[in-house]
């Protein structure tokens, strides 16, 4: 069955509901209206206003709360209305979400999923095209997940929900309407698992949310240049499948990561410092970031020149293989 | 015990009056208020009217430039009229306004061009005005925020001696944000000039005020910050006026800071991206579109011959023109040089930017070739 | 006009009283108040003297073992006993409490030993005790922050149907940011069973209450979140413990939250590392020392014949065994495995954790080798 | 005249206030305390209440006003107290201070500085020993300032309330009464560019802030094995001087970065990469990284186990010189 990844989320958190009576979903307008994504559409109906519920504005409010709902034993799926929203709970995300586990020598556990919907490519206003990512891959203690497809969607935000650690879930909202032949419920890899989505010898592509199917996408048209293009999707960024991206851009001997972010200090640094330290020898060509350029997200008539694309991504393979 | 933090005065006289102000009755009669004076002669009473007619206009084309694909998404104050408009006007030219995205009401009374407002709308730039051409900050997207620039503005034209009040604008949902609190409080123990201009329209997109709040109304929240709070009728451009008024005499006296709420409804969806019949019912809306800001008024103007036919013909002229000059600015209006995305993230750029700039001009270039 | 936010009820019944509510008058002689009626039996009396003077031998013992090298740095609750014991002692076993850093009087009330605490100061481990061991959550730095989990766990109690109480504590300058604000009107939005406890000690750090805020009270801050809101003298333990009762019983019932501002004052430096003599006079200080928790109380026992030479000197042997044991615990106390650095990050910890733990391991060999 | 940081920056201040009335320092107890470091000693006695003040406790309020002072035309230099203290500022930093240059198409600049105390080695209590830049770099719009040295801290201070853009001043708290020989005032560079300051032909040592001492001690422990240890400090991290940097590596063949934050998407994973791009064919070994742990700040009496210094420079030195 075609199913979008709007659905896909929405099916894991009906499910989860089903499965767990402790799981608790809330946030901005997730009740009557099911989100302005609809991605909790119809929870409030099936599970009552008191598993899923509209909260009042205002975000560390929203994971301040999850915090001690986790801590009595509930787990709490909260959303954040957009990635720009997301920075008002900064602080109870990074000193207390991130860090109470440890601080509390592991007798609390926060299993609570904070989940964004995350990046541009929507034609919208500001704050609502961030991706934040890099905000919290520094913070240890969260786990940073971030699916591409839906099934991937679905599946990891199972596992999120289930996962003892408290999980930041980055939703790339441009893919929410994306479909893939799914039957749900479907089972996948942990959180921590790479895929290698398509093989390939030329070189490797990494990268992850909105990127992937942009990636294949370039894969695709790379063909015609004779490139065999090979995509890792990293789904995770914490913990990171460092073993599975290594692999692959030994096989290569080039390395590329994508994200949408900007480049500058985005996550793409870090894949790009650990392949540099750990495929060193294999390297034909220095590892390359493509993403979008180091600047505010523009307003929304200019932002496609601002997102990486397949372009952008192929323009950077050919720089690699001058090398 | 008398210690730091007792009561000064008579707590008491800080609790907002029962009911809202309200200067005029569903059939337009004027009824004054002692403690809230009407200084406006008729040339205001009619320029009130103007913009709260012109205002209706531009949203209406708003909307319409939104379903044409011509803007990506706008948020009406359809309905909140008098609730911006009342306020805007009992602003001197020094003052300054620090908006939310709902504005247009507010920025037509201070000059700012519509077509300025639209430009955010349809993503042609981040903002569409100066805001020093006309004391109008940029609209500010992120809930609350705005109200602590308004603060720290005040806190500065304190410091400096101007006798110049910040009026900050924003929602019933926003109370709830910490900065919100924060911008409050600041404003309060520094004593700064400053007006903090809530529209209750009963909604946060789907959220209705009694999931946001249990205080006894919106004004209430004054009391915590040990300021003045005031309420009145959204929906009386008379009423907010002379309320706002009266607390931007009062920052501008050196009285410090004040709260007030404008009752209101907004009779439109959130913005065009929203679905109210998910969330609110027919018999809502028609209560709140029988208490229609311009309709009453309008009552009230024709019953004191300061509006007829011709004049309200003459304004509605105005409108079209106004709404077809803005219309013809925003429609297919050119998106602008991607080359000025670098232009003004810093006024001193790192070198980083220069190999941007060329490599989107590199882009740009092999793009033109295929 | 009926709207959505209008007022319900009287909300002058939401100001709190003019004076502090106070059972214990300077010379320790009682006098009842209705609204606040006093359950305790002589037992309970007595335990609350003993907590308040246990809380202060174990304080001062807390200060010398900072001066000794041995803590890091110590926030003392000196003069702030009352304050503490009282509430907390309002509470039943299955409540909870949510504290800041300078709670060691509520946590010996909840049964948590003081050396755990300390474990925190000197920097043993990030924090000493298990949360769920006494329902005492982890002393909480960032100021304000704790209030939300109160208000979250208050909002999972309620859920479950579970009958118990979450009681936050946190200062007069905590009520400035923007979380204890949310907190608040979270709680309230929800009829959480939950209790903000505020020990207004005057100062935040340095900065005193004056500007902090412009409230008439801190107790009037509940006004804007449709909450009671209560004061009370807070060198008075029975105020504190009536006072507290009531809002822990009013929560309990379902009644929703409350506010109660405790006005007390903190005799020591803010911490081990301040210096109050920048900021403030010693006739202050004097002044609130003539204001002792303890000796107002211990007068009142002793005048009710509850206490005498032989059960004070009872007490202080208690809490010169307390003292001994604590401070035994804590001297020279080992610094734990550095290996366990990586034990508690993750329930499941990415495999990235494995080399880290090797690089450490290597160091700590090589570290032995030189 | 021997100077510590502290007192560096406390003239710098001074003097800032001094030559131009629009400065004005404020948050919480800078006033009649000074500071709890005393950055901001007897500056309300000298300039009065109304230039350095004390504000209610709450720092998205001191960066929010502190936009607003901006836009009237004043210059805050605002304090955070602590580096753990600053995230409830992250979205006025973010979304505001960062961004309304650009929204506002020049017409809004916004020249304030905040000054936060930073990282570790001091022995405190949690929140009181973070490394936040990561939080920030990748953040434009905000210019972000890491002086090591008194000369430096006091130069780069008076630069940054100069700036025109928005500077995040990171002070390494724990290098606050380190002394260096100065005659204050003094010149230095401009913001943006990094310096060597210790020449040498082994390896490259990146650095900036309370690093830079321990590289320096590093590089002379270091020609004891008969290395010569080249240190460059950064001094910047936005803009980044990668010139200098760059410049060095090809000379040496080698490069560490070396941080105080812990190292998994760090800041150091900017420079490895960039390093890794710019000077592929100068390197003899991949860039390492050196830095703290991907943990939360230990507890006091763990952190030195925790922190990186001369030994764990040294044993990278010879991990990249045995490449
Ligand atoms: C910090 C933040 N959180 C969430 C949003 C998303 N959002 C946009 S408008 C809105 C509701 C605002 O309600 P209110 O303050 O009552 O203003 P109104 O839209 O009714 O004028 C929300 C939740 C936002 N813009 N900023
Ligand atoms: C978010 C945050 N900002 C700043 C600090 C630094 N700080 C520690 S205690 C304190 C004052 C707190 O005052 P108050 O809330 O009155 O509590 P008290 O210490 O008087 O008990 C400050 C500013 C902090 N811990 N957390
Ligand atoms: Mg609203
Ligand atoms: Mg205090």
């Amino acid at each position: 069955m075609a199913v979008t990844m709007a659905q896909a989320l929405n099916t894991a958190l009906h499910d989860a509901m089903e499965a767990d009576d402790r799981v608790v979903v809330y946030g901005e307008d997730v009740g009557m209206l099911g989100g302005v994504f609809r991605i909790t559409d119809k929870l409030q109906e099936r599970f009552g206003a008191t598993r899923c519920f509209d909260t009042p504005l205002a975000e560390s409010g929203i994971v301040g709360t999850a915090i001690g709902m986790a801590m009595y034993g509930y787990r709490p799926v909260v959303e954040m209305q957009f990635d720009g929203f997301t920075y008002p709970a900064f602080e109870q995300i990074t000193s207390h979400l991130a860090k109470m586990r440890n601080r509390s020598r592991g007798t609390v556990t926060l299993p609570v999923v904070v989940r964004i919907p995350c990046g541009g490519g929507i034609g919208a206003v500001e704050h609502h095209s961030e991706s934040p990512e890099s905000y919290f891959t520094s913070t240890a203690g969260l786990r940073i997940v971030a699916p591409g497809v839906p099934g991937d969607a679905y599946a990891l935000l199972r596992r999120a929900i289930e996962s003892a650690d408290p999980v930041v879930f980055l939703e790339p909202k441009r893919r929410y309407w994306a479909k893939e032949d799914l039957d749900l419920p479907i089972e996948t890899a942990p959180i921590g698992r790479a895929l290698v989505r398509r093989p390939g010898r030329t070189a490797t592509l990494v990268t992850y949310g909105s990127m992937v199917r942009t990636c294949l996408e370039a894969a695709e048209a790379a063909q015609q240049e004779g490139w065999d293009l090979e995509v890792v999707d990293l789904r995770t960024l914490v913990p990171l499948d460092t073993d599975t991206v290594v692999d692959s851009v030994a096989r290569t001997g080039r390395a590329l990561v994508v994200h949408e972010a900007q480049v500058f200090a985005g996550f793409g640094a870090e894949v790009a410092a650990r392949v540099g330290e750990r495929a060193f020898y294999h390297l034909e060509a220095p590892v390359l970031r493509v993403g979008a350029y180091d600047i505010p997200y523009p307003p929304a008539k200019l932002e496609h020149y601002h997102l990486p694309d397949v372009d952008r991504v192929l323009d950077a393979v050919e720089q690699s293989l001058e090398y | 015990m008398t210690t730091a933090g007792a009561v000064a005065g008579d707590p008491r006289a800080l609790l907002p009056p029962d009911a809202p102000v309200r200067l005029l009755d569903d059939e337009g009669g004027l009824h004054e208020a002692d403690a809230f004076p009407l200084d406006l002669k008729d040339a205001d009473l009619v320029a009130l009217y103007r913009f709260m007619v012109l205002a209706r206009r531009v949203d209406r084309q708003a909307i319409n430039l939104q379903r044409q694909g011509q803007l990506g998404v706008y948020a009406s104050l359809l309905g909140q009229e008098a609730a911006q408009v009342g306020p805007a006007y009992a602003l001197g030219d020094p003052d300054w306004v620090f908006p939310s995205y709902r504005e247009m009401g507010a920025a037509l009374v201070r000059g700012i061009d519509p077509a300025a407002i639209l430009h955010m709308f349809r993503g042609t730039w981040l903002a569409g005005h100066d805001p020093y051409d006309a004391n109008f900050a940029l609209l500010s997207i992120p809930i609350g925020t705005q109200a602590l620039h308004a603060a720290g503005f005040a806190m500065a034209a304190k410091l400096d001696g101007a006798g110049l009040v910040a009026m900050s604008f924003f929602g019933d949902g926003a109370t709830s944000e910490g900065d919100t609190h924060e911008a409050l409080n600041f404003a309060a123990v520094f004593d700064a000039p400053c007006v903090f201009w809530v529209q209750n329209n009963q909604y946060a997109i789907s959220v209705p005020l009694s999931l946001q709040t249990r205080a006894p109304t919106i004004a209430h929240k004054a009391v915590g910050y040990g300021m003045p709070g005031y309420r009145c009728d959204g929906n009386d451009v008379l009423a907010t006026y002379a309320v706002a008024r009266r607390a931007v005499d009062r920052a501008r006296r050196g009285g410090g800071p004040s709260l007030v709420e404008a009752v209101t409804y907004r009779m439109e969806a959130h913005t065009t991206a929203d679905d109210p019949s998910r969330y609110r019912t027919e018999t809502e809306l028609g209560e709140w579109r029988a208490k229609d800001p311009i309709a009453r008024y309008e009552t009230f103007l024709r019953r004191e011959g300061l509006l007829d036919d011709a004049l309200s013909e003459e304004v509605e002229q105005e409108a079209r023109e106004l709404v077809a000059r803005v219309r013809g600015e925003i429609y297919d209006a050119p998106h602008g040089d991607p080359l000025e995305l670098f232009e003004h993230v810093y006024v001193e750029p790192g070198p980083h930017y220069d190999e941007q700039r060329r490599q989107l001009r590199r882009e740009l270039d092999g793009a033109g070739e295929a």
